[in-house]
């Protein structure tokens, strides 16, 4: 199967998902994956592309919100111009924060991103005037054009189909990054950050622009959440949000453009499933998520690739 | 004493040693040549056990010890200096010999007795002892490998590569101190690209292409063979 | 009256930040040595307490006892760990054992709400109501017992580790794994030793730690989390660096918390270890990593 | 006994921090749908049958489980937000679609922002302190008292309130401090709050685990002045986990386990056959919720026309195991307060 | 060939603590040279070259590359000036494949970026294609064409220390320093790597080699210097310096007869 027959495949069957059923349930579910999908495949810019872990993501995803919350609130900006906002407040936190961490790299990295991530819930929490403090800010207006102007996105399916064309530029994004000299530039940093230097890749520049990225797009994800769900509280920054994003990505398989999409309908479909089973839910899935990592260290996209026989060779068998 | 039979060893699917056999006599300097990605390495990682043969043995003194983990194989008395040194960059000089003997064959030079032996040998690191592996030289980091291979006592030792990165009186001094081995009783097993030097040591020599033995000839003989002189020796 | 404040917030901050150095000292042994990053150490910590209190109530044991079984049970517990979650997976990128380790800590979390119930429980302990007075200065006992072990254990562990040949096994074995098998030690021992030390160390915490509040199945998030801070704080892998990151922790989040506000004082550790690692990055007792 | 039975959404903490109160509350309401359903069920034999969500007490878990019970499981009714975040997003959800009964949730928001088939049991924050205020004013031995807070819209409101209440009746506020859900150690506020030398510290905390800490760490903080409970929290299992520090400690609750109401009684008769758990407030709260749904579907004749169950639960006053209760015009239920106190390791109310 | 400076290296001091590994050492190369620098282990080679390459800061001294003052110039800029380096212990991107490796490489002298990508326009194209001939060209160069979709990990060590010589040309440089790039090399092999190096200096590239195989050495080098315990002891023709029995005593040893 060639790229040029299942890609065009596949963009028709998300386009057609939601017509398979009529249930709004699976609707609400399909514009939480999309959503998922979007704010994993950003944070896999940062895990899978620059390799470096962030505790902090979450809280970029709570700045996009909050954003799109506040200016809806004060400015009645439901709209594109919102989103705009929301992404650009992100990317210029993201700026700030990488431009101060990024020198630093591995463990410390990811626990200075843990240290500003948490100093920005608390300031949430605590300032109540701007962000209502931790009731939240609820009775956000559903995303219009421009907002304010009559037009409103309510049911899920256009929630989806917006989401969904979101997910769809954005992947298309990193692909045309991979292969671009930036994408290469990126991937040698991580793999190798002096030699990269010893090339002419200014490795701290090309880890900010990641960083910058990955952090605008989680704002755009942010805000389209809170229209949506129509409430946002601290809670969306909270070390929950960063563990389900990581498993999505590295479930799904990090670097990769499939693995975090396969990575949010896992978990958002599984979850779901696993409903049923009432307590012992949330063990089953820490059960399976374990054993997923166990026996495919590559993530789910691993299996494909599998399967298909490309085979990576790989040290085995030492003690 | 050595002896591997037919083994296959793999990287993943990749098969890269197709049934190697060779031996090993005590107290011989045994040498295997091989152009770049023969299997060399991959041959003696196979015997320390580092890497698992599919199929094959290799057996010591009589006893198979492909099955055997690295630190029992070492505690058999055969160990590997490895390629590229593999020193532990935070920590001392004296702790790498210390760590060198934690698996020590019992028998031969008491501990304090290889130490001395080691420092007569290898002056610069009793002068180093406090300095930590990551800040020495590339060539005091091979004399460094060499010696924390020594504190194992080893009765056949398996180099890789010694003179990598030495200076030529360094590899003048790396060559005296291999022959000394020798004479001492070890047993030596040598991969080294400066194929004239090892020629030079060996009583023996394999030549490995592509994952199996292709000759096997007395050293001399193989110093002296056209083959070896324009594949290897660039003369 | 300010000045005897000042000297009992001082002494809260310096036996917080004793809890977080025994959280901390289990995590900076597997981070430092293994290289793993993990997320189930504050799971172990939770066990241990558990593990306490059921000693405590179904053994009929006394509080000491009780917490020396909870620590040695968990101990073993690593055993097992170590077997079914890292070891096999040694050869991963650590992004991949991180997510083991996440994964590990869920089901223990989640597991743990199953079989001890969510109610939370209170580990009885002789020490706990009683206190000791210094003039004004009011502590409690089961505070000092805090205080004191953990500067014990601290002292025995980085002696193990500066000079027992385990010791520099398991050091050698954080710098090269490869150089460390070559040079005859037992990887999988070392592996072994390493996770038993530091689930016993997390489950002393918890016994320590745990009849200073009430448990639940869900501590243990709340530990591992401080527990990353001080080792990066301290330098990864360094006891020392545990030590003095958990008692500086300790004394910001408690003078910050007494003297400007409550609520940010644990925003204002965050900065005070930003400005630090921006100062060293390798923390204040981490050497540099060479590259 | 083949009739459809009627199917009420439960939406409650499962797992996470809050598992706990979760478990009380849907405890409660199991022990009620058992009373029920043995006196052969409502609309002439039909059972009644609970269908549980986890909201792990994340407003987005809220929002997706009603979703789930609305749209994929096809519920009667649902009862839930038992914490005011989850409250105020789940009503979103709810509004105007399905009767929803709200439980815990203390917010003021949650009715005064609510929607036409939206209840709710507890009683205001607002309310819970005038009675409260009232009794430290009049009954309290006190001149000036400080506060521990948990930072959340519960806590901020509460100490906005008493601050206005207290002074009024010429009680000194000293101070606050303001602790986060997750702190597990409280030395350092009590420190500053010993400090102030105040006759006494009210504690206002929600969590079972936080409350029993606290009590227990100002105990041995040494302060030796007054501690008031914060309304509507006292439990059994915090009596039981504080020890001796809550001795003597005064509540307001709508649940008095002492009163002698007989469906009360019947219902923690039940509930102690079904449950190792002591019934607690918040399982009360939960029963009445199923009390109240039984009646008005039995009275509205119908388990989904919303419009009648709205109007019979704001028709009339119930009887219920909590005592007499009716409903304002949004939804915000009127119940009795009683005022408690810890006696001998016993809840206990305190009869003027 | 014209006589224009390329580097210029004038009292370069490093000093590490107590030890100084580098002391006032003066250099200069030439366009079109092939300088080579030798001297015992523990010298100060490698660290001469991370001060050169930008890799560490000088304590004091200055570099001059192509006339423009580069002291404490960092790394990165370095390269993109023109100056590249190989690494003593070998450094390359292990998970990418051997022409994945290279083509990271060609990223100083390319132009389109992400932009270019996502538009797929003209310029990319062109670019991407010629990206992928000369990366595919280098690998060739160093005989590994055969090997460009291996992972630079599954290489065998001799395999990796060519990779690194094709990463090294496919920049582009304008002065190359090579650390060691015969060790692990046969002598068969080194001779293959002295006519690599003349057909890579042969393209007007000028080269700084550190290396302790002689043959090489002797085979390609315009000019040697020697540098004892930090300090430069001698420099000159390769013969005269190998005669210099000074380096003879710290240096050579037996091998001055091979010489
Ligand atoms: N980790 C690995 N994974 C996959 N293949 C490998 C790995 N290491 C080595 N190989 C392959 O195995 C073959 C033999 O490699 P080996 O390192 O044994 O060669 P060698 O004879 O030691 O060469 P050199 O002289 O260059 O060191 C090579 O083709 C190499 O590409
Ligand atoms: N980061 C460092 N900290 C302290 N000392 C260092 C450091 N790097 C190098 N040294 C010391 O500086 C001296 C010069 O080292 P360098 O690596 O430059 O030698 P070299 O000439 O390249 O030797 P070789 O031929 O063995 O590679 C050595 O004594 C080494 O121990
Ligand atoms: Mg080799
Ligand atoms: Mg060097």
């Amino acid at each position: 199967m060639s790229r040029k027959i299942t890609i065009p495949v596949i963009l028709l069957a998300a386009l057609a998902l939601p017509f398979m059923t009529a249930n709004t349930y699976f609707h609400h579910l399909m514009v939480l994956w999309m959503l998922f999908s979007l704010l994993a495949l950003s944070l896999n810019v940062i895990i899978g592309y620059i390799g470096e872990l962030s505790f902090g993501h979450a809280a970029f995803f709570g700045i996009g919100a909050y954003t799109a919350a506040i200016l809806g609130m004060h400015f009645g900006l439901a709209g594109i111009p919102g989103i705009l906002l929301a992404a650009i407040v992100a990317g210029l936190f993201g700026f700030v924060i990488g431009y101060v961490s990024l020198r630093i790299v591995g463990p410390q990295f990811a626990i200075l991103t843990l240290g500003f991530g948490s100093i920005i819930y608390t300031i949430t929490n605590y300032w109540v005037d701007l962000t209502r403090g931790p009731m939240g800010i609820s009775n956000i207006q559903p995303l219009g054009l421009w907002g304010g102007d009559g037009i409103a996105l309510t049911s899920a399916i256009g929630y989806y189909y917006v989401i969904l064309g979101c997910v769809v530029a954005f992947a298309y994004a990193c692909h045309a990054l991979m292969s671009s000299r930036t994408g290469r530039a990126f991937i040698a940093t991580r793999e190798n950050a002096p030699l990269a230097a010893s090339l002419g890749i200014d490795v701290f520049r090309m880890k900010l622009l990641g960083f910058v990225v990955a952090t605008a797009v989680a704002g755009v994800g942010g805000a389209l959440y809170a229209h949506y769900l129509t409430v946002v509280t601290p809670d969306v920054m909270s070390m929950q949000y960063v563990a389900a994003l990581i498993i999505m990505v590295i479930v799904g398989g990090r670097g990769t453009i499939s693995g975090p999409i396969i990575g949010a309908l896992i978990y958002v479909a599984l979850l779901e499933a696993l409903r049923a089973l009432g307590p012992l839910r949330l063990v089953i899935f820490a059960a399976l998520l374990t054993a997923s990592v166990i026996f495919l260290p590559g993530g789910i996209v691993s299996l494909w690739r599998r399967i298909t026989g490309a085979d990576t060779p790989h040290q085995e068998g030492a003690q | 004493m050595l002896e591997v039979s037919d083994i296959v060893v793999r990287y993943g699917r990749r098969e890269v040693i197709h049934g190697l056999s060779l031996k090993v006599a005590e107290g011989d300097v045994v040498t295997l040549v091989g152009s770049n990605g023969a299997g060399k390495t991959t041959t003696l990682k196979t015997i320390s056990g580092m890497l698992k043969p599919v199929s094959g043995s290799i057996s010591f003194d009589g006893e198979r010890i492909d099955k055997m983990d690295p630190h029992e194989i070492i505690a058999h008395g055969v160990v590997q200096i490895p390629e590229g040194r593999l020193l532990f960059p935070d920590m001392t000089v004296g702790e790498h010999l210390e760590l060198g003997a934690v698996r020590a064959r019992s028998g031969g030079r008491s501990y304090g007795e290889r130490i001395d032996w080691i420092h007569e040998m290898f002056p610069i690191l009793l002068e180093r002892k406090e300095q930590k592996a990551g800040t020495l030289s590339g060539g005091q980091q091979q004399m460094l490998a060499i010696a924390r291979g020594l504190m194992a006592n080893p009765r056949c030792l398996m180099l890789d590569e010694p003179s990598l990165g030495l200076a030529p009186i360094m590899v003048d001094q790396l060559e005296d101190t291999i022959k000394s081995l020798n004479e001492a009783g070890m047993t030596i097993l040598l991969v080294e690209q400066r194929v004239d030097l090892a020629l030079r040591l060996a009583s023996r020599g394999y030549v490995l292409e592509t994952g199996s033995i292709a000759l096997e000839e007395d050293a001399k003989v193989l110093l002296a063979d056209p083959r070896v002189k324009t594949a290897y020796l660039g003369i | 009256m300010d000045y005897v404040v000042f000297a009992q917030q001082l002494t809260n901050g310096l036996v917080n930040g004793m809890t977080y150095v025994l959280i901390a000292t289990g995590l900076t042994l597997v981070f430092g040595v293994l290289h793993i990053i993990n997320f189930a150490h504050g799971e172990f910590y939770m066990l241990g307490a558990f593990f306490t209190y059921f000693a405590a109530k179904l053994l009929g044991l006394d509080y000491i006892s009780a917490a020396v079984v909870a620590t040695l049970g968990v101990a073993v517990l690593g055993i097992f760990a170590n077997r079914l979650f890292f070891w096999p997976l040694r050869k991963e990128h650590e992004f991949t054992v991180l997510l083991s380790s996440l994964g590990l800590a869920l089901l223990l979390t989640n597991g743990g709400e199953l079989i001890f119930g969510a109610d939370p429980k209170y580990v009885p302990s002789p020490f706990a109501d009683s206190v000791f007075e210094v003039g004004q200065l009011i502590v409690t006992q089961q505070r000092v017992l805090i205080f004191v072990v953990g500067a014990l254990v601290l002292f025995g562990l980085n002696l193990f580790i500066r000079h027992s040949r385990m010791g520099k096994m398991m050091r050698a074995t954080a710098q090269n794994p490869e150089g460390a098998a070559l040079s005859g030690v037992n990887i999988r021992q070392v592996y072994t030793v390493t996770f038993v030390l530091a689930c016993g160390l997390a489950a002393l915490a918890g016994a320590l730690v745990g009849p200073t509040a009430m448990i639940f199945p869900t501590v243990g998030s709340w530990a591992v989390l401080k527990g990353f801070i001080v080792v990066i704080l301290g330098g990864l892998g360094s006891i020392p660096g545990a030590l003095i990151g958990g008692l500086t922790l300790g004394v910001v989040e408690s003078l910050a918390g007494g003297y400007i506000s409550l609520g940010f004082a644990q925003a204002i550790g965050y900065a005070i270890i930003i400005v630090v690692l921006l100062w060293r990055p390798q923390g204040l007792f981490g050497t540099a990593r060479r590259t | 006994q083949d009739k459809e039975p009627v199917r009420i959404g439960t939406i409650a903490p499962l797992s996470g921090p809050g598992a706990f109160d979760g478990q009380l509350a849907v405890e409660g309401m199991e022990a009620m749908v058992e009373i029920v359903n043995e006196n052969g069920g409502i609309l002439d034999g039909r059972m009644i049958e609970l269908v549980k969500y986890d909201d792990k007490g994340n407003p987005e878990e809220g929002v997706s489980a009603a979703k789930r019970a609305i749209e994929q499981d096809d519920v009667d009714a649902i009862v839930g937000g038992w914490f005011s975040s989850v409250a105020l997003t789940m009503k979103e959800v709810t509004r105007d679609r399905i009767i929803n009964v709200m439980t815990s949730t203390q917010h003021p928001n949650t009715t005064k922002e609510g929607h036409k088939y939206l209840f709710r049991l507890n009683a205001t924050s607002v309310m819970m302190s005038e009675t409260y205020a009232k009794f430290i004013c009049d009954k309290m031995d006190i001149e000036t008292i400080a506060f521990i807070t948990i930072n959340d819209d519960y806590g901020r409101l509460e100490v906005e309130n008493y601050e206005r209440l207290l002074d009024e009746c010429g009680i000194e506020v000293l101070g606050n401090e303001f602790y986060n859900k997750d702190d597990t150690d409280f030395t350092t506020a009590l420190t500053k709050l010993k400090a102030l030398d105040s006759d006494a510290i009210y504690v206002s905390a929600i969590n079972t685990a936080q409350g029993a800490t606290i009590y227990r760490q100002i105990k041995q903080s040494g302060y030796k002045g007054t501690t008031i409970a914060s309304a509507g929290n006292m439990n059994p299992k915090l009596v039981e986990l504080s020890g001796p520090a809550l001795e003597g400690v005064y509540s307001v609750s709508l649940f008095a386990p002492d009163s002698d109401s007989e469906k009360l009684k019947a219902w923690m008769e039940q509930y102690g056959e079904m449950f190792s758990n002591e019934p607690s407030f918040i399982g009360s709260l939960g029963a009445q919720a199923v009390e109240l749904l039984a009646g008005a579907m039995d009275e509205a004749g119908s388990a989904r026309d919303y419009d009648k169950i709205a109007e019979a639960l704001r028709g009339h006053e119930w009887e219920t195991i909590l005592g007499t209760i009716n409903f304002d015009e949004i939804g915000q239920a009127m119940q009795n307060i009683y005022l408690v106190q810890v006696k001998d390791g016993e809840i206990t109310s305190v009869n003027e | 060939m014209s006589k224009e400076t390329i580097l210029e290296v004038s009292g370069l001091t490093k000093a590490f603590g107590g030890l100084t590994a580098v002391k006032a050492v003066d250099l200069t190369v030439q366009r079109g040279e092939i300088l080579g620098v030798i001297g015992p282990n523990g010298a100060g080679k490698t660290t001469f070259f991370n001060v050169i390459a930008g890799s560490l800061p000088p304590t004091s001294g200055s570099v001059r590359f192509k006339g423009n003052d580069c002291t404490g110039m960092r790394a990165d800029r370095m390269a993109r000036l023109g100056m590249t380096r190989t690494f003593q212990i070998t450094s390359l991107f292990p998970a990418l494949s051997a022409i994945d490796n290279v083509r990271a490489a060609t990223y100083r002298h390319k132009k389109t970026g992400w932009a270019a990508a996502i538009l797929r326009n003209r310029a990319w194209q062109d670019e991407e294609a010629d990206v992928d001939a000369e990366a595919m060209r280098a690998l060739e160069f160093v005989d590994l064409g055969k090997r460009a979709h291996v992972n630079a990990e599954a290489l065998s060590y001799g395999e990796q220390r060519r990779l690194e010589i094709a990463i090294a040309i496919a920049a582009k440089p304008e002065l190359l320093l090579l650390d060691e790039p015969a060790a692990g090399m046969n002598p068969e092999e080194g001779q293959r790597l002295v006519s690599m190096i003349k057909r890579i200096r042969d393209e007007g590239i000028s080269i700084l080699l550190v290396e302790h195989h002689m043959r090489v050495v002797m085979g390609v080098c315009d000019r040697v210097a020697v540098i004892d315990h930090g300090e430069k002891i001698a420099e000159g023709k390769p013969l005269d310096v190998v005669n210099d029995p000074n380096v003879v005593r710290v240096y050579l040893g037996r091998e001055a007869v091979h010489a």
